[in-house]
């Protein structure tokens, strides 16, 4: 996968060395001001719009839409549903995010593949449109608080797992997740790294996601996120709606109770 | 319809895996069997990807075994053990065939800018970067570094080397080297990889990144 | 077919702002796939719009315009309830109109 | 501050199909090809009409001083004056400079905003061609970098 669309390529190579001299200040607040002047347009609100309408929209094998589709609270019920993910579901036994939640459905309800959905590559044929149901529903739970249930015995077992997940180094560079997101104020390059172990405040870290990336015009969702995550940790690739990746988004989603959802949001 | 019924299926296979792991214990796993569940998820989740093999992860070294354990837990690791740790990575550290610690800062420079490779999309053909600026600042005119390693701006000038070749210098020289070869061989949890050891850098790479932190004229040290 | 955009159509006092984002590649002609060939250039040339039915707004782009367009733009003399369509056309021919309600 | 819901319910798709039924041809169709397929600020601003090049403090950019990512670059053209007919973005150091031309129209201010690509650091040139023939411009530069691993 190319994620460098356009003219990002060179950009890496070649942009960095020719930069002036610029305090670090203001540099840092002049990105401040770049991101303000995009944030009214966020791109996110086209995925939005075309997620609505796949939830509606009669699809699939069994020509069904997905509005009987119970995210957790109940079939249909799609508000506040997102900060509340992921959760444990008695009818599939397992611990499910939004993601792998919806497949669930698109299965159980539309018919399709859901084995095959999952081994679809990001971006590509039914995970593409996944990825626009997840911003919708997201963008539902836009102000809500994050608010991830710890009764059921999976649900805690899930959140230590992910704790370890949080904390396991491996790969070529023996980088963890908390190498870059364990402790407060620091930097990849210019970019600010919230800390995860625990809540990163409103709108940061696992509240953001899903989110629109401008370096290469992508919306994901975050099982991408943790996806990319992993590829830059150098490590092996988690599968799709993998209980690594569900488990961890456990950790960091208990981690976030009480931050306000701002997904999906427009990041770098 | 077959087909169907396989991702429901295998996903619900784990969560069983949980339940029967969890079944009788009323106060809920115990550090161990959540240990051995978290080896049984990782094994399960991932997969080889292009160079990336799966062994990344399930087959890790006891460095990183220990450390990871300890971050879970919010502890340093016992001296005894990080001291293990530090002299078994010394061990391993390869220095140069040739004796020459110092290369051109200038490649040095190049490699410390390039976050590239060793990714599942990176070809093992590439040169790999040493993804310093990632973490570290170094040279003063580039505005774009990370803040998670300390500061190496003047790395040399700092320690007094105003000439490499000088025996005053040798310490610092070897040290230099060791650290970019392989930084637990100092620091037993240190976050930054080991650049030698794990085959992220050549020797011939590790010297020219020797070279932009020691040479008095490179721009670290102006 | 282009899936559709989003336009707000805002009244404030005696002008209407309109903000518009179009789903669009908007492929330079620059890139270079992963096999080495040039990806042609695939983007939105021309971008109208009406306001009840009256063109008010004409642009051409170029490749430059970034993936996903977003476009800004402020009416005279519209008031909530009226119509605002807008249209692109690209390179290949394709195009899209959409239409919104000013608020 | 319209919601996302009632747009949906505003927001009519009559194209695709328009296309093929001959729906009515652009005002300014194709015609300034050569402008945008002009290397330099100067040529493309030649190119859509302007004969002469003069800076000007009535015409405003707007742009950032910085941006996080060349993928995506904000900016726009305003300006108070009358007798313009069109307003041109630029950016000196793309492969072709002209990022799009905006008709000055009646029934519109000339006022326009969006979003380009930008190769590097460079120039971003805001140019008002007036009914005259004079090209008013302001520019800016701005600072291309790139916040994350680069990888």
């Amino acid at each position: 996968m190319n994620i460098f669309a356009n003219w990002a390529v060179p950009l890496a190579l070649t942009l960095l060395s020719a930069l002036p001299v610029v305090a670090q200040k203001t540099a840092s607040q002049g990105i401040d001001e770049y991101r303000a002047m995009l944030a009214d347009g966020n791109p996110a609100e086209l995925f939005e719009a075309k997620g609505e309408d796949l939830w509606k929209k009669a699809r699939g094998p069994k020509n069904a839409s997905l509005e009987k589709c119970d995210l957790g609270k109940g079939p249909g019920v799609f508000k506040g549903a997102f900060v509340e993910l992921p959760r444990y579901f008695a009818d599939t036994q397992r611990m499910q995010d939004l993601e792998s939640r919806l497949v669930t459905c698109m299965e159980a309800l539309q018919g399709w593949d859901g084995a095959e959905i999952a081994k679809t590559p990001f971006g590509q044929g039914e995970q593409t449109n996944v990825t626009a149901l997840a911003t919708w529903i997201a963008s539902e739970s836009k102000g809500q608080r994050f608010n991830l249930s710890q009764n059921h015995l999976q649900e805690k077992t899930f959140y230590e797992v992910g704790k370890r997940l949080f904390y396991q180094r491996g790969g070529t560079h023996d980088f963890s997740c908390a190498s870059c997101h364990g402790e407060e104020g620091k930097r990849i390059r210019l970019q600010d790294l919230p800390l995860l172990s625990k809540s990163p405040g409103d709108g940061v870290g696992f509240a953001a996601w899903p989110a629109y990336r401008v370096s290469n015009g992508q919306m994901w969702g975050m099982q991408l996120r943790l996806n990319d995550c992993y590829r830059q940790q150098r490590f092996p690739y988690p599968g799709f709606g993998s209980d690594a990746t569900i488990a961890l988004s456990t950790y960091l989603g208990v981690n976030a109770k009480g931050a306000v959802s701002v997904a999906p949001a427009l990041k770098r | 319809m077959k087909k169907n019924t396989l991702y429901l299926a295998a996903s619900a296979t784990l969560g069983l895996m949980v339940s029967l792991l969890l079944a009788g214990c009323a106060s809920g796993p115990t550090v161990a069997e959540l240990d051995a569940l978290t080896d049984r998820i990782v094994k399960a989740s991932f997969r080889t990807q292009g160079i990336a093999n799966v062994e990344r992860v399930t087959a890790t070294d006891e460095t990183n075994r220990a450390c990871s354990e300890a971050d879970a837990i919010g502890k340093r690791l016992d001296e005894k053990t990080a001291k293990a740790i530090e002299e078994a990575n010394f061990k391993s550290i390869r220095w140069p065939a040739d004796g020459k610690f110092l290369g051109d800062w200038r490649q040095g420079e190049a490699i410390a800018q390039n976050g590239r490779g060793l990714t599942w999309t990176d070809d093992a053909k590439m040169a790999n970067g040493g993804n310093c600026y990632n973490c570290h600042q170094m040279d003063k005119k580039e505005i774009s570094y990370g803040t998670i390693g300390p500061s190496l701006y003047n790395f040399g000038k700092l320690r007094g080397v105003t000439d490499p070749n000088s025996p005053e210098a040798r310490a610092m020289l070897e040290y230099t080297w060791g650290k970019v070869w392989n930084a637990k061989a100092y620091n037993a949890c240190s976050n930054m990889p080991r650049a030698g050891h794990m085959g992220i850098l050549t020797e011939a790479q590790v010297r020219h990144v020797v070279g932009l932190l020691l040479d008095p004229q490179s721009p670290v040290n102006q | 077919m282009a899936d559709p955009m989003r336009i707000r159509a805002q009244a404030a006092g005696d002008k209407t702002t309109v903000r518009v984002l179009m789903s669009h590649e908007m492929e330079t002609g620059q890139r270079k796939d992963a096999a080495g060939k040039t990806v042609p250039a695939w983007h939105i040339q021309e971008v109208t719009a009406t306001h009840n039915g009256k063109q008010v707004l004409s642009a051409e782009w170029g490749t430059a315009v970034s993936k996903n367009p977003f476009m800004q733009f402020v009416i005279k003399g519209a008031k909530a309830g009226d119509k605002i369509a807008v249209t692109w056309k690209d390179n290949k021919g394709d195009m899209r109109t959409d239409e919104a309600t000013v608020t | 501050m319209q919601s996302r819901r009632e747009t949906l319910q505003h927001s009519v798709a009559v194209a695709g199909l328009l296309a093929s039924a001959g729906f009515p041809q652009f005002v300014h169709a194709a015609l300034n090809k050569n402008a945008f397929e002009a290397k330099s600020v100067q040529d493309a601003v030649k190119a859509a009409g302007g004969a002469s090049l003069i800076e000007s403090k009535d015409v405003t950019l707007t742009a950032p001083d910085i941006a996080e990512n060349g993928a995506v670059v904000p900016m726009g053209i305003s300006t108070g004056l009358p007798g313009v007919k069109h307003l041109l973005l630029l950016v000196e150091k793309n492969p072709l400079a002209l990022v799009a031309i905006f008709q000055s129209s009646e029934a519109l201010e000339n006022n326009f905003l969006t979003r380009a690509k930008m190769g590097q650091t460079s120039d971003v040139y805001a140019v008002a061609i007036m009914a005259d023939g004079k090209a008013l411009w302001a520019k800016k530069e701005v600072k291309v970098t790139l916040g994350g691993c680069g990888g």
